[in-house]
């Protein structure tokens, strides 16, 4: 499957049978609510994303990004309601592995590397493929392979650092790295908390290039503080509030609403990084 | 993992020299050739673990009998070095040191072992190596070896005349056997079952129950002994519980409001050292079989207590059977060197049998051709400051017995280390001697 | 081997030899001594018994409980008051102090166990006329086995004059035995009727014989009818009482199992640290009990009491030096901590090997809890353990009390659940953390204390709780002390349901892999924690 | 594995796996062999060489050796998966009572009372017959395979279990102690077969060799070393395999290797499977040169000695595990024979100073300079580990 004309090979869309991305939505959540010792993390959340789109979501402390990210990716399960992967795949039947077999990717809002690996193991770990124990075992990588690899730590600019460990990378460089292994992992789905946390100016603008770089094919959801970050993005944007969807829109759609700034802009000061 | 040339070899280096240094290092325990002009004896007892509760008691003994032979011009004109090596109260540990006395340390005889298990564990270091130990606890019976000798109690040296006491002069009629699970309870409440149906006790009239080592919680076991023990007829407690399990054992017979005199138990792992664990106040009046007690009266007993407290430095501290054992067992060993003029495994094996030495009840024990020792058999009741009163003995000395004539497996079987029989197993009806002689 | 199983007939010279005439000050008891320590000592018994004195009462219970001794030296009987190894002797008669001498100079009037039992009786027999009611029960009571000992009327007689209730059910008892033995129906039937109630397991034989009684046996059918439906009846109230007997053993053993894991509850469940040493924390409690009553040797229940404050400071201390010293090293870091943990509770064993002795060392059982509580005849409590299971509740619901309502329980639930907001609020957390370990801690030690009235109080002592505990604590749900008492109830109540069908040694192993499967089943246990909190890995 | 026959291909690969050209493991691989070659020629030697070694000390050594192979298998799962097993000595246990099972046929009728159908204590306690689990063990390949059968069989079920209901952390170090304590138990039991308390024990032959002949102890020796040889071999090739760089990331970050798509608990199976094939073999190879085999080696105690052998060389490197093992057994040998009251104090303080001041060990102290220090993370779940997210 090869295809050396296009650059990224890794853009290429991949192809999971059960998927069925025809009616254009990747993600459909109904109705989420799910509650820990009473308290209402996420309360009757609707939340489409359609395929190829880059969408960022924002909301204060407590609206409930992270768990909706924990529903999506298998580790939490919901109270009520229902959430599909497309049309077919539902996602609340299914394991946290299998969730990102079918290529729903995620960047957590810390950079989780593998930090006592060596960048090229961590993107070689990541990389589309059998998961199996046995195929595990006997994973040989090609020289294209590892070439691709390469190439990928050249755009995310850690191609000086392939060999040493994950564990004495910058913090920025973890974030990058992850967002690079996030890219081997190849998915159609992808899920990026907080991707800009301690960054550089310069780091931001490289990530923000390729992140829509990546929307069109890929299906992009971007939980972000920085509202700089999140204006630059240029992506409808969905205000979560108390666990529910308070507003969707354009950037300037949502600035123009009373509630949003009631409850979000309003205590900016106090949420801003 | 990627390392930079230079550390992998740095690395590497430096582990070379670590493991070269470990292998060096214990090689280096290897010590030198015993010294001519003395004599080495082996002292192998746990000094930590669960069993140095015992067992340290009996390193000292030895170091005090030790001392004394020295004191009195040693043997064969050498003086005698102890060595003491620590099993931990673990099994394989046993061999290992055992093979390290042996062979390392060129010991002439080990004193040694108190558990079963211990003593099965050392076996086949001895006869491979060919070396006496003196075994000085007593045990299951079932077995002889060419280089053990046993001077503590077989179970016709213990139990039978525990139970003939218990029926005779007590009237028992129906018995609790309670042990811990594991061989030495097993084969005595085999001996004993069969021993009782064979004086016409019938089956009914003989509980048995297996505990786990160091059991605690007793309520439900004494519970059931007590509504046992309410049928009218007279029932007594065969004990054979070990060690940890007695003080909660006792104490719960207590808490029930279960005395001596309703129903008796007749211990025969709890001695004075034991009893210095327990509060004996709610205790008194249960018994114990041994075949020495610190209360005998005689002057070599008198003589024996007042060395030992010399020697340990604690008024407080008590005497016991093992002791008394190790006592013996020592003497015989002395006294065989000294009739073969050497310490010669063979010769001093060949001599020893028939040897006598006084023991600390005021008469003799032999070493009986089955490597088993003569003694009195005394029943003592427990009193409230840890003592035994002594309320019964055998009119003579007993022989030991290797293999009991109560169980099916072993009645045809005897055994004599005396030429021409040579043998620790033999099977008077088939003429076979089997078993671990064989090479 | 019946070759060899020879006795040899070689006579032991240790029995006592024929000594001189004991004299006793008392001409009167001097031949009766003489024939205790050289004849026969029942004889000897009975006759004192038959004298009429008015301390005969007195001398026999001294025999019965040592305090007559024979003064070796002087061939004497004397009474004899003990200190240790040194014995004060007083004359028998008038009472004058004589010497003090070592205890070897003097040997205790022989007793054994059929003799013991014998005195009693015959103290027993002196006491139904007593003034004492106590006695006069004891009296009464050793009458029950044997009803055909004391006339009927007499019997009669002693029921018309008494007025003590206990003494009378007694009483009434015996006689009922005594109408059961008769050979008139009526007054048989009477006797069963009587008997229908008692529990004893004499009056059930006693029916049980009758209802069992074989067919030629003379006996009207009514009589055999109502000892059948009486028996009955009794089997099944046995029955019922049994299995009280054994959820209450269930839950003693369960309050032992509470008690051993609570510390660990909170050390382990609200700080999260594998604290391996927790069972050598419990053996330094229990060896706080051994001091205290080796420093109060008079007032032994008053030692045990104050051991509870002793041993909860002592290991508390103990506690906080080892967070102080090694823990805080090894926070979120809870398998290290297991590892060095265990490394302490070694060295602790040790410490106690070395300091004190390898052996186990004696811990009295107060009075006050020595004993049972008697419902009837097969349904009795013990004492000790009805105080345990107290003390187990007590315990629990102090500490339920302390961290519900307390400041320091607030600030410690605070820093258990979100270290840097308590910080910010201004919780001192790593003081917190010291305290909630030496907390942990001392609650370790007073379940020594505990413990040292159940079992062996020596340098093992932990070793044999801490996978217990472990046990409950995980599978009541870490951080959860209602979870504990309720997990260590449930274990220690199935135990012993399953004690007396797989016995002992399966009841646990079978307990134990109950416990592997549950936790793999319900991998947060009986009551998981709730929250995010415990979501989030 | 293909990445051995890559190694041959002489693919010119950067960054994939060269077993033998890790020098660490070609290093230990020529050290070991020299041991192995060197001490049965000074065995040979005659006794009043100075570099002599006898029986006693041949015996000793293979005996740590095996201990060694032990370690490399609780180092696998610890040092390398994170999962801190409080239960391997029950895999060695158990691989020990296939092998002590397998000697104690070889008796045959020279047991004390001649039955050639029935071990010693079977005849004592009166068993009619022998019970079906012990059918097959005269057959040496037979024990062999259930050596590795056993163990692995244990492991894998109750791994299965385990991994798949997530429990993991304390919790499973928990439950595996209260595995090889109910096997403790168990094994204690007269009615189990397996010679209670006493255990196997009088071996006489194997293969129909005497064990108490000089050669084969010192056979028994060199099977010890070359087993751990390829012990050591199989779990270096394994670690550098994908597979290994697997469980690596597992021990750091499981949820991200499950984010990743990797069946974690499918591959903590395996591995943990495997690990307890390797303890099996290692407790059949040390019963035959103790001689004897009972409950006690289930001791929840042995196997928190092994974790801590494991501790001191240093966990995550297998020559650390092997070092350790050697290090802290010949250390106990010593100490238990010049200052027997001094031992649990010193192995306590080992225990405290390791996790302490050396969380790399040995071998984190001669060669961690280039790592950072911080220790390696846990992979833990206890509650107040977790962290609250805003």
């Amino acid at each position: 499957m090869m295809r050396r004309d296009k650059t990224f090979e890794f853009l290429i869309p991949r192809q999971v049978d059960d998927l069925d991305l025809s009616r254009g939505t990747a993600l459909y959540m109904e109705d989420i609510s799910v509650s820990f010792d009473g308290f209402k993390a996420i309360n009757g959340l609707n939340f489409y994303v359609n395929t190829g789109e880059l969408r960022a979501v924002i909301g204060p402390n407590g609206a409930g990004k992270t768990t909706m990210m924990d529903i999506i990716t298998g580790k939490t399960r919901p109270d009520t309601g229902s959430a599909w992967f497309g049309r077919r795949m539902n996602l609340l039947r299914m394991t946290e592995a299998e969730i990102a077999e079918a290529g729903i990717g995620r960047k957590f809002q810390r950079p989780t590397v593998f930090e006592n690996l060596s960048v090229f193991d961590n993107l070689e770990l990541a990389k589309a493929g059998p998961r199996g124990v046995w195929s595990t075992l006997r994973a040989w990588l090609t020289v294209d392979e590892q070439e691709r690899i390469e190439e990928l730590a050249e755009i995310i600019g850690l191609k000086d650092h392939l060999p040493v460990l994950a564990s004495t990378l910058s913090h920025g460089q973890k974030q990058w790295l992850e967002i690079g292994m996030l890219i081997m992992q190849n998915p159609l789905l992808l899920l990026i908390d907080e991707p800009a946390a301690g960054m550089t100016h310069q780091e931001m603008d490289r990530t923000i290039e390729l992140l829509k770089q990546l929307a069109g094919d890929h299906a992009i959801v971007v939980v972000e503080h920085d509202m700089d970050f999140v204006r630059a993005l240029d992506a409808p944007v969905t205000v979560l509030h108390q666990g529910a969807v308070l507003a969707e829109g354009s950037m300037a759609h949502i600035q123009s609403n009373a509630r949003v700034r009631e409850v979000y802009l309003g205590t900016q000061a106090t949420e801003a990084i | 993992m990627h390392m930079t040339t230079t550390t992998e070899t740095k690395r590497s280096t430096a582990f070379g020299l670590a493991s070269a240094a470990i292998i060096a290092g214990s090689l280096s325990s290897v010590a030198a050739h015993a010294q001519d002009d003395t004599i080495k004896i082996g002292v192998l007892h746990s000094l930590s673990g669960t069993m140095a509760i015992s067992e340290t008691t009996l390193k000292d003994t030895m170091l005090m009998l030790i001392d004394q032979q020295n004191a009195n011009g040693g043997v064969l004109g050498k003086q005698l070095e102890a060595v003491v090596v620590d099993p931990a109260s673990d099994w394989p540990l046993f061999a290992e040191k055992a093979r390290e006395l042996i062979e390392v340390e060129g010991v002439a005889v080990t004193f040694g072992a108190w558990t079963s298990v211990s003593r099965k564990s050392v076996l086949p270091v001895l006869e491979e190596l060919n070396s006496p130990m003196f075994y000085p606890v007593q045990y299951e019976g079932e077995e002889s070896s060419r280089n053990v000798y046993y001077t503590g109690a077989a179970p016709n040296q213990q139990a039978i005349p525990a139970v003939d006491y218990l029926a005779r002069d007590l009237g028992v009629e129906r018995w609790v056997l309670a042990g811990t699970d594991y061989v030495y309870p097993r084969t005595t409440n085999k001996i004993l079952e069969a021993y009782l149906s064979a004086k016409g006790v019938a089956s009914e009239d003989i509980m048995i129950n297996y505990t786990p080592f160091g059991h605690s919680d007793w309520q439900s076991i004494v519970s059931e002994i007590q509504s046992f023990g309410s049928e009218g007829k007279k029932t007594a407690v065969v004990s054979t519980i070990n060690g940890d399990a007695n003080v909660p054992f006792y104490k719960e017979l207590g808490n029930q409001g279960i005395s001596a005199e309703d129903i008796p138990v007749v211990a025969f792992s709890v001695g004075e050292e034991e009893l210095s664990g327990f509060d004996t106040s709610p205790l008194v009046g249960h018994l114990a079989a041994w075949n020495y007690f610190m209360s005998v009266e005689s002057d070599v007993n008198d003589e024996f207590i007042d060395t030992w407290l010399d020697f340990i430095g604690d008024e407080n501290r008590v005497t016991n059977d093992p002791m008394e054992a190790h006592y013996i067992g020592f003497n015989m060993w002395v006294k065989a060197v000294e009739k073969a003029g050497t310490v010669d495994a063979d010769a001093v094996a060949d001599a020893i049998i028939g040897v006598s030495v006084p023991n600390l009840t005021g008469g003799y024990s032999t070493m009986m051709p089955n490597h088993h020792i003569t003694k009195p058999v005394l029943i003592g009741e427990i009193q409230d400051d840890g003592q035994f009163e002594i309320v019964w003995e055998t009119s003579g000395l007993v022989a030991g017995d290797a293999w009991s004539d109560y169980l099916d497996s072993s009645k045809n079987l005897i055994a004599s280390w005396r030429a021409p029989l040579s043998c620790g197993n033999y099977d008077v009806t088939t003429g076979v001697c089997s078993g671990q002689n064989l090479e | 081997m019946h070759s060899l199983m020879c006795t040899l007939l070689l006579l032991s010279p240790t029995l006592v030899a024929a000594q001189e005439a004991i004299t006793s000050g008392d001409a009167e008891l001097d031949p009766i001594f003489t024939a205790y320590v050289d004849g026969d000592r029942t004889d000897a018994l009975t006759t004192l018994a038959g004298l009429d004195r008015g301390d005969k009462r007195a001398l026999l219970t001294g025999i019965l409980e040592g305090d007559l001794v024979l003064w070796k030296t002087e061939s004497r009987i004397v009474r004899v008051e003990k200190d240790g190894r040194s014995y004060t002797l007083f004359d028998l008669v008038s009472g004058e102090e004589l010497d003090t001498v070592r205890s070897r100079r003097v040997s205790r009037l022989k007793l054994d166990n059929r003799l013991r039992g014998f005195l009693r009786k015959l103290i027993a027999g002196l006491g139904l006329e007593s003034e004492d009611p106590v006695e006069r029960l004891t009296a009464v009571r050793a009458l029950v086995s044997e009803p055909e000992s004391i006339e009927r009327q007499r019997i009669d007689a002693l029921i018309e004059n008494e007025s003590n209730v206990d003494v009378l059910a007694a009483l009434r008892a015996v006689r009922a035995r005594q109408l059961v033995a008769s050979s008139d129906p009526l007054e048989q039937q009477a006797g069963i009727t009587a008997l229908a109630s008692d529990l004893s397991a004499d009056s059930r034989r006693a029916i049980r014989d009758i209802a069992n009684a074989p067919e030629d046996a003379e006996l009207a059918p009514e009589t055999r009818e109502a000892a059948a439906l009486a028996m009955v009846n009794q089997q099944r109230s046995v029955e019922r009482y049994r299995t009280l007997e054994t959820v209450f053993f269930g839950l003693s053993l369960g309050s032992v199992l509470v008690l051993a894991a609570i510390g660990l509850a909170i050390t382990f469940g609200v700080m999260g640290v594998i604290n391996m040493a927790h069972g050598e924390l419990i053996m330094l409690g229990a060896y706080c009990a051994y001091f205290m009553q080796l420093l109060l040797p008079d007032a032994l229940g008053a030692a045990l009491m104050l051991s509870l404050p002793v041993a909860f400071l002592c290991t508390g201390a103990v506690g906080i030096v080892i967070e102080r010293s090694v823990i805080r090293f090894l926070y979120g870091r809870p398998l290290e901590t297991l590892l060095a943990t265990f490394g302490i509770s070694l060295m602790l064993q040790q410490l106690v090997r070395t300091m004190v002795s390898a052996q186990n060392v004696p811990v009295s059982n107060p009075a006050f809890m020595s004993g049972t509580v008697s419902f009837n005849e097969v349904f009795s409590l013990t004492l000790n353990r009805l105080y345990i299971l107290a003390f187990c509740l007590v315990v629990f619901t102090a500490l339920l009390i302390l961290l519900k309502r307390s400041r320091f329980g607030l600030e410690m639930r605070a820093v258990s659940q979100n270290r840097s907001m308590a910080r910010a609020m201004g919780v001192r957390s790593s003081r917190i953390d010291s305290l909630t370990f030496g907390l942990g801690a001392g609650v370790a030690g007073i379940a020594g204390v505990a413990l040292s009235q159940l079992t062996n109080v020596g340098p093992n002592l932990g070793q044999a709780y801490i996978v217990d505990s472990f046990m409950v604590v995980v599978f009541g749900g870490v951080g959860n002390l209602w979870g504990t008492l309720i997990g260590g109830m449930t274990l220690g109540v199935a135990n012993k349901l399953l004690e007396p069908w797989a016995g002992a040694i399966l009841a646990k192993i079978l307990v134990l892999v109950f416990l592997i499967l549950f936790i793999q089943r319900r991998p947060r246990g009986l009551f998981p924690p709730r929250g995010r909190a415990a979501e989030a890995h | 594995m293909s990445h051995l026959t890559g190694l041959f291909k002489g693919t010119p690969s950067l960054h994939g796996p060269r077993l033998l050209g890790r020098r660490s493991t070609l290093l230990f691989s020529l050290i070991l062999l020299a041991a192995i070659i060197v001490i049965p020629i000074c065995h040979a030697l005659p006794p009043d060489h100075p570099f002599y070694l006898g029986t006693y000390s041949i015996t000793l050594i293979g005996k740590y050796l095996t201990y060694a192979i032990l370690a490399l298998s609780v180092d696998l799962v610890w040092g390398y998966l994170g999962i801190l097993s409080l239960g391997h000595a029950a895999f060695f246990a158990l691989g020990g009572y296939v092998m002590g099972m397998y000697l104690m046929r070889q008796i045959g009728d020279r047991g004390v009372y001649g039955n050639p159908d029935l071990p010693d204590f079977m005849v004592f306690l009166n068993w009619e017959s022998l019970p079906w689990y012990w059918w097959g063990f005269d057959a040496f390949p037979f024990a062999l395979m259930m050596v590795l059968l056993v163990p692995g069989t244990l492991a894998f079920v109750f791994g299965w279990f385990a991994f798949r209901s997530r429990v993991n952390g304390v919790y499973l170090s928990i439950i595996t102690q209260a595995m090889t304590y109910a096997l403790l138990l168990a094994f204690y039991r007269n009615e189990m077969g397996f010679g209670g308390n006493n255990g196997l024990t009088d071996f006489k032959d194997i293969l129909g060799f005497s064990l108490r002949s000089d050669s084969v102890r010192v056979g028994l020796f060199i099977i010890s070393g070359l087993s751990l040889l390829a012990c050591y071999l199989l779990c270096a090739s394994l670690l550098t395999s994908r597979l290994g760089k697997l469980a690596v990331a597992i021990r750091d970050a499981e949820d991200r290797t499950r984010f990743l798509g990797y069946p974690v608990d499918r591959a903590k199976l395996a591995i943990f499977t495997l690990s307890a094939m390797i303890a099996g073999l290692a407790g059949a190879l040390y019963v035959p040169q103790v001689g004897i085999i009972n409950p006690g080696e289930f001791a929840p105690l042995n196997s928190i000695e092994a974790v801590v052998w494991v501790a001191i060389g240093g966990r995550g490197t297998l020559y650390g595990a092997v070092i350790g093992a050697l290090g802290v057994n010949a250390a106990k040998t010593w100490f238990t024979g010049a200052y027997p009251e001094a031992w649990l104090f010193a192995l306590g303080a080992l225990f405290v100073v390791v996790t302490l001041l050396l969380p790399r060990g040995i071998a984190g102290l001669l060669f961690g300079r280039k790592k950072k220090a911080e220790p390696v993370r846990e992979n833990d779940t206890a509650a107040t580990t977790a962290q609250v997210r805003p």
